[in-house]
């Protein structure tokens, strides 16, 4: 997947998609930025002039589905989360979850979610679910999978149709989907046109996560905020 | 006490883990920190007896049982606290039965159950010990051939031990995604596995030092030799500067290799308030260096009042390195655009804690009462009455 | 956990972990099983009174355990090293080859106005021990223990053709709350019982070796020092010195009701 | 022989062996653990055919084409189509109907009575919060029947922008990246046209501009003369050399050039910069049937004051709101004010009735064309759950009490389309587009209600606006506005509270 | 006496062990009927039916399950046959056009995704194959239920999650998690 931050608006358009795709229920009362959950979130980078040299980027974040050495998966006391060697995805099994949340603390990218409360979705909203995807119990992590739920189906499609592998087309996350831009792209990294075109960058390269997301900017100051390590920005998202 | 922290648990397991201030970001707050320092002060456990009855240490026989007894009640009280914690407790044998072998946690989670069933079993002979169960013949029997064997117990427990007070330093060692804590080390075990067993063999003594001190202060008997004390202290004091010297040699490897390694200049994590290097300095000197070198002053140890401020200064540093692994860890950013956060428990956080805490004392005082935790408090009453003189004209009349 | 688990990998990791994992269950689990059997054994064979009186022999405060010939003043300082048992201890055996027959032999010693009559021997457990001509010996409280429990509330004797063991429950005495075994002074058979003057027991000696029981000399130097623990057990309990030149007046608790009488007692009757 | 405690101990370490051999400890251990996984209170998803429906999102003046991938008939999730993307609203539509908040009952019937009763002899008018749609028509029919019935209308009649054309954009606060228009087609714009924004507030349009005057509060009128007479603007607090180069800026590249509110100077200078006609262009409406005899538009400012006895406001489809202070004035002593809503956010609290009506995407209706299409258009938003027991349709309701039956005139306006023969019909299941004339009515009608939008052909040149004395305010609905009004969809906190991509309102 | 100790460890052991095997699973599971009395032999051996006539796999791959009451009217919009079963379904469901509430014995957790299509059409897997002799069964058993978790008893034979991943990993399909859960 590659997220060219010039083109996103931050409209939450992915994040609004995301939630009704994989059956996340908005927040109880009291729930903060901090106990959200939002498979992916918007960070709001700003350049940190003041008045009309005012400049905001918007960069969207969601698992990294880190390729290497990934933090959250050797820390799981319980494989409950694993790499899946044929999609590379990080997958984590919320039925298997033993809530531990260490592989919350391991990740860099703060894109792994506890279910602090009971899901619950207002009288009637719950006949909106999508089947495709299980609702998780409170007291389990959770995190994006690039809508799993999809690919299932996309599997289905082609197996009734007799196929056993997927074109592109069979299969692209919501966010990807929802994008009114078309700042998130999405595609399969062995395939060549999928290649990450150069000048693009991953967060936290050096912490040698392998991560699968690559960013895009012309912007410098964009390029210089995103691509550091910790800490070195006043935050806004 | 109690009542409050059941009370405050029971909202934590029906109502879910909302109840903490925890977030996505503080995954682990209080409950894992505590469980941090009190396992590490509970190592007084495993050493005293590695030393008592591995190393034949005779000395020690007067504080082992008091040691196996605090042991017992801190691993206790962090299991019961990592059962609150954790989003599904009822999934605890998940670990168990589908470990991934891997995981700094599973090597933990493994061997506290474990060693927390060697301590019941050390605990056992020590109750059985008293007056009314020993009148039981099979109990008695039981206790003595147990007691026999219990070198054996020691042993296993010191394994354990040195494992998972290891790997619950490794928990963060491994930590690829904070370059903080992140250490390299040896083969599978980062470097602050190695230091969390050293600071916690260090931590042990001076722990059990300070309650035997304060126990006798309290009940204003005197426990034990007045020798033992002191030598508790020197054995806190040596491992602790082995601690000291280990600790700053992996600092300074840190800071000029690992973590810009992972492109993070060292300063940076202290350029948040208030975290300033002053926590660093803390850890190492003030509470590292200062009360190992006072625990190796002969003259100075001898002073009770140095001894036990030593000890203290030992624990408290220890409960720092592990607030310091665990909280600021967590609060420092990784990402350059998100916040460095601060985290304050909530009074049902705050209420289990002291409700493991209120256990603890209830269990340690009860075996107080009923148990003999110090073996030599009967010979240490001084006889007050001067020595019985016969009367010159005793039985003329 | 078990290879036939979902998820589990034949990683040497795994088989290193888990092999470990399982030697400590081992251990642990074989540990308690021995421990188990063992006890289970020496049940059977009943050794429950030696190891009780062995284990109880440690758990007596050092100057409890003070060796019979230092109070008789051979030694400076010597605990004893087998739970008053002298009939295997050596140094004991050279200290009596050494010891010239007592001078004159006086038949009666007095202390504190207590009578001990020199043609017996005694126990520290405070039992006396009186051989018959018949070749039983009358086993009894000692003036002491007699003044100790004054007039039992209860006497527990055991039935005649029991055996006794040296350092064993002899009989047991209750007194208010105090639950006194008193230790029997030799092995041996009860041949006939009486409840009178808090117990005394008639019993047939396994062998006639005394050895192991104080006489004539040795009675004075450790009744003196049994005064000294009285003394410091009472003041234990908080309670005021013995009554004036410490003379103990018969049924001594009566005099001091408010002291904790198991505790002194206990003392007194080496059960800690 | 009796039972010592010993044999007891016995028994019960021998049921505890025995029991460890059973399945039964071990089945509740697993239990308990497979329990946690449908938790109470965990909703099952239902299961059942998946099916594609289109319709068009009524929740503003866009009126985007929506997908709706439905489980039954029940939606579970709207999309766009392919390069007519929603935006975050129009992705969460399909839970309108489930927001708390949501009033459900109320005694239509009652209220029809009191109306009618005082309809006779008193003045009844309709304020209609977006004009243009069919059931404006049905509202201009019934105040035309009734004896004194006055239509308003919250805004006069819009212009169409038409994006193509522009080149630049100066906007005075009106927050073009931020819900103006069409998404689609501003996107697709916005690689043309550069945009300047003059506004006092950080919005987010503003940081996302290519360049922001950041105006003193209140100035932009100010801004605007001394962009047309090149002099003053001091009190903007921007500096002689900035509107002097924006305003030459304006003058080379022809534009476009937008109000946040009306004013005949606006007006003025967009006429002088030549965007009217060009960029500026009149809206066109699809055609009615002749037989429908509409009342004219009255502008709120011209109805006098206290005269008003029964107000009925549409906020069924509210695009752009008029201040309550606006219109108390023109309200009779004892007026009695019905208002058709789904929630008492908007004028519920003033209101003495309110009767509930039925959200998108449950409502039926029809959208007036874009601001952003030059062209007209008509599109239907066909119900995709069934509407709750109790809901009022006030286009029936407000008909009925002029006894116009407006149960059909939807269709009745199709056919009159249909009959102008004009346009071309596209559909979305199969992306095609067919002039309309190649169709019998009924197709067209039974398209229209499967997805489907009609377009006028781009026939002729653009005309002028026929515009009084101002330039009418944009349609803008950006998101603080939306949420300050009508109920959110639930999961709009995943956007201000669960993270602060949004300031909360 | 040590015979004594003995005997009693036995009677409680198998006391235990009866209660264990015999009687806890009529505790922990609740049983209930089928609410139409249905053969799957007379349907396919008289009416000569496939599986796939009634179950059948839609278009986009996904499974339809068990035939809604519509399908069945096709055929039973009058009574076919004499049975009693079927005069009950028709004026119980049919007639008054109520649905079946059926009990699926073979009804996954909400967790579980399972594909018909990539395992019929694909894999070319019998029914028989997870469901056994279910399709020719003459009668419905009754379904149980686990109180606890709320699932069904017995999902046949080989539908417990070690049996997939059996033959999952016989055909080396075992990726990840993620292929089966969702």
């Amino acid at each position: 997947m590659s997220i060219d931050i010039d083109k996103c608006t931050g409209c939450g358009a992915c994040m609004v998609a995301c939630a009704v795709e994989n059956n996340v229920p908005p927040a109880p009362e009291g729930v903060n930025e901090r106990k959200g959950i939002t498979w992916i979130r918007v960070f709001r980078l700003d350049n940190g002039a003041e008045g009309v040299d005012r400049k905001w980027a918007f960069l969207p974040m969601l698992c990294q589905q880190c390729g290497e050495n990934t933090p959250c998966v050797s820390v799981c006391p319980q494989q409950a989360v694993q790499l899946d060697p044929a999609t590379g995805i990080v997958g984590q099994m919320p039925e298997r979850c033993l809530g531990c949340r260490y592989c919350m603390a391991a990740c860099p990218y703060h894109a792994r979610y506890f279910n602090w409360w009971d899901p619950s979705w207002p009288a009637g909203m719950e006949k909106t679910l999508n089947p495709a995807v299980a609702p998780r119990m409170r007291g389990v992590v959770e995190k994006c999978n690039f809508c799993h739920g999809r690919w299932h189906a996309a599997k289905a499609r082609a197996a009734a149709q007799g196929r056993r592998d997927l074109d592109p087309a069979d299969y692209v996350p919501a966010c990807v989907e929802a994008c009114p831009t078309s700042a998130i792209r999405f595609g399969d990294l062995n395939d060549l046109e999928n290649a990450p075109e150069r000048g693009s960058f991953r967060l936290l390269e050096k912490l040698g996560t392998g991560p699968k997301i690559y960013y895009q900017t012309q912007r410098d100051w964009v390029r210089e905020i995103a691509a550091a390590p910790g800490g070195t920005e006043r935050a806004h998202g | 006490m109690l009542m409050f922290g059941l009370y405050s648990a029971g909202l934590c397991l029906v109502k879910g883990l909302n109840q903490t201030n925890m977030d996505n970001r503080f995954a682990f707050g209080l409950w894992i920190f505590l469980d941090l320092t009190v396992i590490a002060l509970g190592a007084g456990a495993f050493f005293t007896g590695f030393l008592l009855y591995i190393l034949k240490v005779k000395e020690l026989g007067a504080v082992i049982n008091s040691a196996v007894v605090i042991g017992l009640v801190c691993y206790s009280g962090a299991v019961a606290a990592l059962l609150v914690d954790v989003g599904q407790p009822l999934r605890f044998w998940f670990t168990f039965w589908y470990p991934n072998v891997h995981s700094m946690l599973t090597e933990v989670t493994f061997c506290i159950t474990c060693y927390l069933t060697v301590l019941l079993i050390e605990y056992v002979p020590i109750v059985l010990r008293n007056r009314r169960l020993r009148q039981v013949p099979s109990f008695l029997i039981f206790e003595f051939e147990l007691h026999k064997l219990v070198y054996v117990l020691a042993g296993v427990g010191t394994f354990l031990s040195f494992f998972h007070q290891g790997s619950l330093g490794g928990l963060f060692g491994v930590l690829r995604g904070h370059p903080f804590a992140f250490r390299e080390g040896l083969a599978v075990w980062p470097s602050t596995f190695f230091l969390f067993v050293l600071s916690a063999a260090a931590a042990g003594p001076s722990f059990i030092l300070l309650t035997t001190w304060l126990v006798s202060k309290i009940s204003n008997r005197q426990l034990v030799r007045p020798e033992v004390l002191p030598l508790l202290g020197r054995i806190s004091g040596m491992l602790m500067i082995a601690y000291v010297l280990a600790k700053t040699v992996d600092t300074l490897i840190w800071i000029n290799h690992t973590s810009p390694g992972a492109g993070v200049p060292a300063w940076q994590y202290y350029s948040w308030k208030p975290f300033g290097t002053w926590i660093l300095f803390a850890e190492i000197v003030a509470f590292g260096l200062i009360p190992a070198l006072v625990l190796l002053t002969p003259r100075l140890r001898l002073r009770s009042n140095w001894l036990v401020s030593a000890a203290a200064l030992t624990c408290i540093g220890i409960a720092l390195n592990r607030f310091v692994m665990t909280l600021q860890t967590l609060a420092l950013p990784t990402l350059s655009f998100d916040p460095f956060l601060s985290y304050f428990p909530s009074w049902q956080e705050t209420g289990t804690f002291l409700g493991v805490v209120g256990f603890g004392v209830l269990v340690y005082s009860f075996s107080f009462r009923y148990l003999n935790l110090f073996p030599q408090e009967r010979d240490l009453e001084q006889p007050e009455a001067a020595p019985v003189r016969e009367p010159a004209l005793a039985g003329r009349y | 956990m078990f290879p036939w688990n979902y998820g589990f990998h034949w990683g040497a990791v795994s088989i290193v972990f888990l092999g470990a994992f399982y030697c400590v269950l081992t251990v642990i689990s074989t540990t308690l099983i021995l421990a188990l059997r063992r006890t289970y054994r020496s049940a059977a064979q009943g050794r429950a009174d030696r190891i009780r009186w062995r284990s109880e022999f440690q758990e007596l405060a050092a100057r409890d355990r003070l060796c019979r010939h230092m109070l008789s003043g051979e030694f400076p300082y010597r605990e004893c090293r087998n739970a008053f048992d002298c009939r295997r201890c050596e140094a004991h055996a050279r200290i009596l080859e050494k010891r010239r027959p007592a001078a004159v032999a006086e038949t009666e010693e007095e202390v504190f106005g207590m009578a001990f009559p020199l043609d017996r021997l005694y126990h520290r457990g405070h039992t006396s021990v009186l051989p018959q001509p018949d070749g039983t010996a009358l086993v009894e409280l000692d003036e002491l223990g007699r003044r100790l429990i004054g007039v039992p509330d209860q006497i527990a004797l055991p039935q005649p053709g029991t055996r006794l063991r040296a350092n064993g429950t002899g009989w047991r005495i209750r007194k208010r709350e105090a639950d006194i075994r008193v230790l029997a002074p030799v092995d041996g058979e009860v041949v006939d019982v009486s409840p009178a003057r808090g117990g005394c027991l008639l019993v047939r000696p396994a062998e006639a070796a005394f050895d192991h029981l104080l006489t004539k000399s040795e009675v004075r130097p450790w009744l003196l020092r049994e005064m000294e623990r009285l003394q410091l057990a009472l003041t234990a309990q908080g309670a005021p010195t013995l009554a004036d030149g410490g003379v103990p007046v018969d049924d001594i608790l009566a005099s001091y009701p408010s002291a904790d009488w198991d505790a002194v007692c206990s003392r007194m009757f080496l059960q800690p | 022989m009796k039972a010592t405690r010993r044999d007891l101990f016995k028994f019960a370490a021998g049921g505890a062996t025995g029991l460890l051999l059973t399945p039964a400890p071990w089945r509740l251990v697993t239990d308990a653990a497979l329990w946690s996984e449908n938790w109470p209170g965990i909703p099952k998803p239902v299961r059942g055919e998946l099916r594609t429906r289109f319709t068009h999102c009524a929740l503003c003046p866009a009126g985007c084409a929506v997908k709706a991938r439905c489980v039954g008939d029940q939606p579970i999730s709207l999309i766009g189509l392919p390069g007519k993307p929603l935006c975050a609203f129009g992705l969460m539509g399909h839970q309108l109907p489930y927001h708390a908040g949501r009033v459900r009952q109320a005694d239509a019937d009652a209220v029809r009575a009191v109306i009618a009763k005082r309809a006779a002899n008193e003045t009844v008018a309709v304020l209609d919060l977006r004009p243009g749609r069919t059931a404006s028509w049905t509202y201009r029919r019934a105040m035309a029947a009734l004896p004194r019935g006055v239509y308003l209308a919250a805004r006069s009649s819009v212009p169409a922008v038409n994006l193509d054309a522009v080149k630049i954009i100066l906007s005075l606060g009106v927050p073009v990246l931020d819900g103006w228009g069409t998404p689609s087609n501003v996107q697709q714009a916005r690689s043309h046209f550069r945009l300047i924004q003059a506004e006092p507030a950080e919005s987010r349009t503003a940081l996302l501009a290519d360049q922001w005057l950041k105006i003193r509060p209140g100035t932009e009128l100010e801004l605007v003369e001394a962009l047309a007479t090149g002099r003053g603007g001091a009190g903007t607090g921007l500096n002689e050399k900035v509107i002097a180069s924006v305003a030459n800026e304006l003058v080379q590249a022809g534009a476009l050039f937008l109000a946040a509110e009306e004013s005949p100077s606006v007006l003025e200078l967009n006429r002088k910069l030549g965007a009217v006609g060009k960029t500026i262009v009149a809206q066109r409406e699809a055609p009615v049937p002749r037989s429908w005899k509409p009342a004219p538009v009255t502008p709120i400012n011209s109805v006098p004051e206290r005269s008003i006895g029964v107000l009925l406001i549409d906020e069924s489809a509210a695009d752009s709101y008029v201040p309550w202070s606006k219109l108390e004035g023109k309200l009779a002593p004892d007026a009695l004010v019905v208002t058709f809503a789904s929630s008492q956010a908007g004028y519920g609290r003033q209101a003495k009735h309110l009767l509930p009506t039925a959200v998108y995407p449950e409502s039926t209706g029809d959208i007036p064309p874009a601001i952003d299409s030059p062209l007209a258009t008509f599109r239907l938003t066909t119900p995709l759950v069934a509407p709750p027991r109790g809901v009022v349709n006030p286009a029936q309701f407000i008909g009925g009490l002029a006894a116009i039956d407006a149960a059909d005139a939807l269709r009745e306006r199709a056919g009159a389309i249909h009959a102008a023969g004009r346009g071309s019909v596209c559909t979305y299941a199969d992306g095609r587009s067919i002039p309309v004339e190649d169709i019998q009515p009924d197709q067209f009608w039974k398209a229209l209600n499967d997805g489907a939008c009609w377009i006028d052909e781009p026939g002729g040149k653009l005309l002028p606006p026929v515009l009084r004395a101002s330039t009418p305010a944009v349609v803008a609905l950006n998101w603080e506005k939306r949420a300050a009004r009508g109920p959110m969809p639930p999961l709009v906190s995943k956007l201000y509270q669960e993270s602060n991509l949004r300031v909360r309102i | 006496m040590s015979h004594r100790g003995t005997l009693f460890f036995l009677a409680g052991a198998l006391i235990a062990l009866g209660a264990g095997w015999a009687g806890f699973p009529r505790v922990i599971y609740r049983s209930r009927p089928q609410p139409v009395e249905f053969s799957h032999k007379v349907h396919a051996e008289k009416a000569g039916m496939k599986c796939e006539d009634c179950h059948e796999i839609r278009a986009d791959g996904s499974f339809a399950g068990i035939p809604r009451r519509e399908k069945c009217a096709g055929c039973h919009e009058a009574a076919m046959g004499t049975t009693l079963a079927e005069k009950q379904f028709i004026d119980g469901y049919v007639t008054p056009q109520r649905e079946v509430q059926w009990s699926v014995y073979a009804r996954q957790p909400e967790n579980v995704y399972f594909s018909h299509a990539s395992h019929v059409k694909l894999a070319h897997l019998e029914c028989a194959t997870c469901h056994g002799d279910h399709g020719t069964s003459d009668s419905l058993r009754p379904y149980q239920e686990d109180r606890i978790s709320g699932y069904s008893r017995d999902i046949w034979r080989a539908m417990k999650m070690n049996d997939c991943v059996a033959c999952h990993r016989s055909h080396g399909f075992e990726k990840s998690c993620l292929d089966c859960h969702k």
